[in-house]
């Protein structure tokens, strides 16, 4: 279909979009442009000074970035996993299924900024709830915040548990709208439990998957509130992410200029390497 | 007054979908399309329903340029093979639809709809919601719809194609008297199909459309008896009419592995390779004919296709009974020499055995 | 084998419900402790381990003059943001997601995909990247601090959800509908809301449960951009974190801000019991 | 005549405040705030604040989040409106964002905001945004009692731009029941050959905190640990990691800088010195409680408030917090000087100078100022001034989750702690330690110098990463000081010179 029509239906929510980041977008690169900080804070031009430095000596972006991308790929992977297993189970007939899936869907609506510091008090080594029962049955306390390699874990812990609902919701949505006929046709085959997943169900989902993933990588990658309330990017800089850094930069330093650098960076950085993703998912997933 | 089409070409991403179509369409007359998936049957009725916007060609109604009218005021129906319908309306509310949107008086829409229940026979069916009827009735919901409305234009986009066998023939005979019965001499009907029984027994002006172009008008016994070429000679036959290369010698047709006696009405032509087309239901089991391996025998309705295979000689025979076969198993059979087609190597019809002659 | 299968299922699930409570739990438990009974040592079951108090429930609706943070405006604020900018979110996305589902887009290079994936793309943005020019932004065309400010900028946030959802919700309605509405004599926006939009309920419903998630969690952009006139509720309760954390009423005001959203959840659920959504989601 | 009124005035308050019985006048009854002392004259006091109108104006303020400044500021922003009329609006922020949250609309010209709440190291960031104090308010009575050190803080270059609500140092505060008790006395000196007294030096204090870690000394059925310190990276950790450096840093015979040496601008913070006070914090994190090593401020109050561990050393929060009536552990923390050392680093010399040396840390505070866009000032100074006054000040001091702390010469008084409850000894070591303190000639001002946040933070990074074993001492700070140099080149060494030698002006006692 083709009618002039078509623009009344995309041009309000396109320009009020364009119309609201046009300005904010055009400023971030002019600012990455700009010495701007807490004491020249001037719209100077300074070329591509900041680019420079960020290219040639800063490790701690680089360090977060790839740090953001172990976690974000992690968490995702497990979140996918995991709430796939749980669509499974309360998809068909189950005890108390409508119980179940209120209870699975709820920490999705938890404030993440809120709920990490529940979290927090949660993983304290001495005054949580976790080492002191881990404790009576003789486990010694474990540094969850303060170790720089169980404090990732931890973050992803509070990752997994936040947003696997936001994957078990659409996988279970997904395996709620699929075609019977499939299932009918595996079960006159006499299909194991097993081949049926392997070669009914999961073909089927291949699409919802790929979708969900890719919403759920580009949300993980800006996991910064849990970052921020449980563990401040320590201990030293082990759960630093890229927008954590960026926020360290831009407001606590408050190198505006340097940090519109690197959020620009950034952006583009993640655009290309999502494009990729989506597009190597596609061809894993899905056969022709 | 006719609903005539000029050249018309659709071609987005440089793939046809119509190529240089014309025609000239009669009010009063059921016209049907005739091709396979995908050769632009249902881009050829959006366009006319107005759809679809050609690339280039022109297309007239009732002498008035119909391109520059709008859908929504072109006044066609269309039944799509999908049974569509309004899912959040119930039967009754789905058909007076497009009634209220043409703004017609109360007492206009109540006779209209219940004519058109009664019709489609779905009288009683009014406040049923879509969801809860079968598949054959939906259809007939999606076919009321479009009889109430008295369009001037009725599209019908392979109807019956999602129903099974048994509706399907059912629905057809309806189809038959619906047709003959409920529209007026003002409608134009087209009916595209990919089932060659169907044209036959609908028994309208005939296109057969192949990758976006028409390969033949006519009516329906013209392209049963005279297939223009061997595309046509394909389409226009289910299942496809058995193509088989040879050539002719004086008194004989020769095949691989095959000869047969020339029948009379070939006598005249020139000795020389040609393809030659059988239909399937000429090719029978007979004791004193050639041996065949089956490949597969596959029963449907009252009639088994049997796969044959001698040779590389492959063809297909329709025996008008339900049989049991076995795989590999031998069987002869025998061909009606007087119903061989013959075309020449530009796959154009040469010779047909209801008599004519292209050369 | 199948046994085994069910009992390694209910354990699964039983295993992952308590991973899912527990913190619910302990924020439940820490919302009646004070400092003694948090600092000292670690304390579960009221009157059993501590002394239960109602001092963090009372912080919420307390003036700060009292050592409180009252909450309730801020809530109220909250719940009025969040619902006005998804509607918003859903009216202008659902339009652009129908566009972009049935009409075809070419400018340059430019297609359907491009311009779906263009919308999505705003989701990329960590909130810190946006916030300083917001701050401008806003404070240019004077809505700094003010409710409208607020949803200006959570349209932003919002749509791209709204558009994703529903892109992929009306590739699955069939645009043969909306074709035989227009047949049937509707133009283009009469076969939109006439018929598209009722068949279209569950899909918004999804969209509508998503925008209002994400509008009611952000937290970044309330806190750089309100000052005095307007506070919403997680503002509100971070700043409950002082120097010394009041973990009670952190807990507590976790349990209240969840709550609304918890009505979300059995909405969502009793749509997908009844299969509704089925094709909302893809 | 000034003078004599002063004295008077001095006098009469002073009366006041100590008499035992609870003050009934007009004022205290309507705000039972002040019961104890009841208004007292002064130029900003309820009397004169109740002659002021204000009404129909709104005041604007961001603090941090409630109790800590937070609730002082809401309540005397609503005896405020009640006194004058005016409306006033306060907005609470989590102490990691003061900063950003009034430098955003700052740097955008704005003022939404007519009173911000900070740290005084934000003070040069922030001065060419905030109105200076008027010299109405400069040279009132209320503001003379103010110690010159924390005039200092407020000033730049002589210039009062924050105006004194709170007074902050680092000092070090111990578990009397412990280092005073005979038996354990005994216990440590059969042990390690030592004496368990209040520890003089860094060193002694890793000591007794090893020993004293990780068992039940206290007798409640849960272990207790050697010391709880803010560790947490950009959580205020640097002003730790400076009060443990002074000692072994800030020699009285090398003037001329702590942080950088002003002539050549060279980072010092790789020297030897700091080496050693990272070295010994390293240590540290063997005898924190589990996690201590993430530990914020409010971490550190808690853990050492709820008894659980030896030491801490930190801002006065965590001791008044210790000796709220309710604590476990009210009356049995004792405070004192923080640790010393047994060497200092002379980088003249570039070698150790051997004997004692200590070196308290002025560390910054909450500090407050009128922004320069306000609409309000006078409205917003008159707030400020009566926030300060002395009823309120002397009420709010005693309060522990308020944060108020002292820093006028009338609060180094025992009997201002007695009366709220504290045993007479711990009251005046408390007093001694503030007072002797601020009688110090080796005193280590906070940084403030264009950048401050960057300099800290560079440092922090780099001490996080020593503490949680990513880097050596020597290689993190290194790795620090490389950082400095190049905000340095970023910032400008003159700039940053300039507003240094300010700073080490105070320290080197000229001003």
């Amino acid at each position: 279909m083709n009618f002039k029509h078509k623009f009344v239906f995309l041009f309000p929510g396109l320009f009020v979009l364009i119309g609201i980041l046009i300005f904010p977008i055009i400023f971030t690169i002019r600012l990455s442009l700009s010495g701007w900080n807490s004491y020249t804070p001037e719209m100077n031009f300074i070329g591509i000074t900041n680019y420079i430095r960020l290219f040639t000596d800063d490790p701690r972006f680089w360090e977060s970035f790839f740090r953001l991308s172990f976690l974000s790929v992690t968490t995702v992977i497990l979140q996918y996993v995991i709430g796939f297993a749980l669509a499974l189970m309360v998809w068909r007939e189950i005890k108390f299924k409508r119980f179940f899936r209120v209870i699975f869907l709820i920490p999705m609506m938890t404030t993440p900024v809120i709920m990490t510091v529940i979290w927090r008090t949660f993983f304290h080594e001495s005054l949580g709830p976790v080492n002191d029962l881990l404790g009576n049955i003789g486990v010694k306390p474990i540094l969850w915040l303060s170790d720089p390699v169980i404090a990732k874990f931890t973050v992803i812990i509070v990752e997994v548990w936040q947003w696997t609902p936001f994957m078990f919701l659409l996988l279970l949505a997904g395996l709620l709208s699929l075609p019977k006929e499939p299932f009918l046709a595996a079960a006159i085959d006499g299909a194991s439990p097993f081949r049926k997943f392997v070669y009914v169900t999961f073909p089927l989902m291949a699409p919802i998957s790929i979708g969900a993933i890719i919403i759920r990588l580009i949300e993980a990658s800006k996991i910064m509130d849990t970052v921020f309330v449980l563990t401040s990017g320590g201990p030293g800089t082990a759960t630093e992410t890229s927008s954590f850094y960026i926020y360290i930069k831009g407001l606590r330093e408050f190198q505006m200029g340097y940090a519109a650098t690197l959020s620009f960076t950034y952006l583009v950085i993640m655009i290309i390497s999502l494009t990729i993703i989506a597009k190597v998912l596609t061809k894993l997933m899905i056969k022709e | 007054m006719n609903l005539i089409g000029k050249n018309i070409t659709y071609k987005p991403d440089n793939q046809f979908h119509l190529n240089d179509v014309s025609f000239d369409f009669k009010k009063g007359n059921l016209y049907t399309i005739l091709g396979r998936t995908l050769s632009g049957k249902t881009t050829f009725l959006k366009t006319i329903a107005g759809l679809l916007n050609p690339d280039t060609g022109e297309l007239f109604f009732e002498d008035k340029d119909f391109s520059k009218i709008p859908v929504w005021e072109r006044n066609v129906a269309m039944v799509y093979q999908q049974f569509i319908n309004y899912p959040h309306l119930d039967v009754y509310e789905n058909i007076i639809f497009p009634l209220k949107q043409r703004k017609l008086g109360e007492e206009q829409i109540k006779m209209d709809v219940e004519d058109a229940l009664k019709t489609v026979g779905l009288v009683g069916f009014e406040n049923r919601k879509i969801q809860e009827l079968s598949g054959g009735q939906q259809q007939r919901v999606a076919l009321a719809r479009s009889l109430a409305k008295k369009a001037k234009i009725l599209l019908l986009d392979e109807p019956l194609v999602n129903l099974d066998y048994k509706l399907r023939e059912q629905l057809r005979e309806e189809f038959k008297r619906i047709f003959s019965e409920g529209l007026s001499q003002d409608t134009i009907l087209i009916y595209s199909t990919t089932d060659p029984q169907e044209v036959m027994e609908l028994n309208g002006e005939v296109i057969v459309l192949h990758e976006g172009k028409v390969l033949q008008k006519g009516d329906a016994k013209e392209i049963f008896e005279n297939p223009k070429n061997l595309k046509v000679a394909e389409i226009s036959n289910d299942p496809p009419m058995n193509i088989l290369r040879g050539n002719k010698s004086s008194d004989k047709l020769n095949f691989e592995n095959i000869s047969i006696n020339l029948p009379a009405y070939l006598k005249d032509l020139k000795s020389q390779n040609y393809y030659f087309g059988i239909r399937a239901s000429e090719i029978k089991l007979d004791k004193e004919g050639e041996e065949f391996e089956i490949e597969l025998a596959e029963i449907s309705g009252s009639e088994t296709l049997l796969h044959l295979k001698k040779g590389n000689s492959k063809v297909i025979a329709l025996i008008e009974e339900v049989m049991n076969f076995k795989i590999h198993e031998k069987v002869k059979v025998k061909f009606n020499e007087n119903k061989f087609y013959v075309f020449n190597n530009n796959e154009e019809l040469v010779s047909s055995p209801y008599g004519a002659h292209n050369g | 084998m199948h046994k085994l299968y069910t009992f390694l299922k209910y354990t699964f699930i039983t295993l992952w419900t308590v991973f899912i409570v527990a913190p619910f739990l302990w924020a439940i438990s820490t919302s009646f402790k004070d400092f003694q009974s948090v600092n000292s040592k670690v304390t579960y079951i009221p009157w059993l381990d501590f002394e239960p108090t109602l001092e963090g429930w009372r912080v919420l609706v307390k003036s700060p003059a009292r050592g409180g943070v009252d909450i309730v405006e801020p809530y109220f604020n909250s719940i009025f943001v969040t619902c006005t900018a998804s509607l918003i979110s859903i009216i202008l996305g659902t339009l652009a997601a129908y566009a972009l589902s049935r009409f075809t887009f070419k400018a340059g290079f430019v297609r359907n995909n491009d311009i779906t994936f263009f919308f999505i793309s705003q989701r990329i943005m960590p909130p810190i990247v946006l916030s300083i020019p917001f701050f401008i932004f806003l404070s240019t065309i004077g809505l700094l601090d003010s409710l409208l400010g607020l949803i200006v900028v959570y349209i932003v946030l919002l749509m791209p959800i709204a558009v994703w959802i529903m892109v992929d919700f009306f590739n699955r309605v069939p645009k043969e509908l909306d074709e035989t509405a227009l047949i049937d004599g509707c133009n283009p926006y009469q076969a939109f809301y006439k018929v598209v939009l009722p068949n279209s309920i569950p899909g918004l419903i999804v969209a509508g449960m998503f925008c209002i998630i994400f509008g009611w969690i952000d937290f970044f952009f309330a806190f750089i951009l309100t000052f005095t006139e307007v506070q919403l509720l997680p503002v509100k309760v971070v700043a409950l974190n002082s120097s010394i954390t009041p973990w009670w009423s952190l807990s507590a005001s976790a349990l209240i801000s969840v709550a609304p959203l918890i009505i979300v959840a059995f909405v969502v659920e009793r749509y997908l019991s009844k299969g509704n959504l089925s094709g909302a989601l893809k | 005549m000034k003078t004599i009124k002063t004295c008077v005035t001095a006098l009469i308050s002073a009366l006041l405040v100590f008499s035992p019985v609870a003050y009934a006048d007009k004022w205290s009854d309507q705000f039972p705030h002040i019961k104890t002392t009841g208004d007292i004259p002064g130029e900003c006091s309820y009397e004169s604040m109740s002659k002021k109108d204000y009404s129909g104006k709104t005041l604007k303020i961001n603090t941090h989040a409630v109790p800590v400044m937070g609730e002082p500021t809401a309540l005397h922003a609503e005896q405020f409106a009640k006194l004058t009329g005016a409306k006033v609006d306060v907005t609470h922020t989590p102490a990691g964002d003061l900063y950003a949250k009034a430098m955003v609309p700052f740097q955008a010209g704005q003022a939404p905001y007519d009173i911000v709440f900070g740290f005084s190291n934000f003070i040069n960031d922030w001065r060419r945004y905030l109105e200076p104090v008027p010299k109405k308010y400069v040279e009132m009575k209320q503001m003379q009692d103010v110690t010159p050190s924390h005039i200092g803080v407020a000033s730049w270059d002589g210039v009062m731009y924050q105006f004194p609500v709170d007074g902050d140092r680092h000092y070090l505060k111990y578990r009397k029941d412990v280092i005073d008790n005979p038996e354990y006395q005994k216990q440590y000196k059969l042990a390690t050959g030592k004496e368990l007294r209040v520890p003089q030096t860094w060193k002694e204090y890793g000591e007794m905190a090893a020993y004293f870690n990780n068992w039940d000394w206290d007798g409640d059925g849960e272990k207790e640990y050697g010391s709880a310190e803010v560790m947490k990276k950009d959580d205020l950790m640097y002003a730790a990691f400076y009060s443990r450096s002074a000692a072994y840093s800030k020699n009285p015979k090398t003037p001329g800088g702590f942080f950088f040496d002003l002539e050549t601008m060279t980072p010092l913070i790789n020297n030897p010195g700091f080496v050693e006070a990272l070295t010994d914090w390293v240590a540290a994190t063997k005898y924190v409680p589990p996690g201590g090593i993430n530990f914020g401020l409010g971490d550190e109050i808690g853990s050492f408030g709820g008894g659980q561990t030896l030491f801490s050393f930190s801002w006065d929060d965590a001791f008044v917090a210790a000796m709220q009536p309710d604590s476990p552990i009210n009356n049995k923390v004792g405070a004192a000087q923080l640790p010393g050392a047994m060497k200092v680093w002379n980088r003249k010399s570039n070698s150790w100078d051997e004997g004692f040396n200590q070196a308290p840390f002025f560390v910054w505070g909450w500090a407050v100022g009128v922004a320069k866009k306000s609409k309000e000032k006078e409205m917003a100074f008159d707030y400020l001034c009566f926030f300060a006054n002395e009823a309120n000040h002397q009420a709010d001091i005693g309060i522990g989750r308020f944060g108020v702390n002292p820093f006028r010469n009338d609060d180094f008084k025992a009997e201002v702690w007695t009366q709220i409850g504290w045993d007479k000894d711990i009251a005046e070591s408390y007093v001694d330690t503030l007072a002797k303190m601020e009688e110090s000639k080796n005193r280590v001002f906070p940084l403030r110098v264009p950048g401050t946040f960057e300099f800290n933070a560079a440092l922090a990074t780099a001490a996080a990463k020593a503490l949680a074993g990513q880097l050596s001492p020597q290689d993190a700070l290194d790795e620090a000081a490389k950082q400095w140099n190049d905000i340095l080149n970023r910032v400008g060494k003159d700039n940053v010179r300039k507003a240094y030698s300010v700073g080490v002006a105070m320290e080197d006692n000229k001003l």
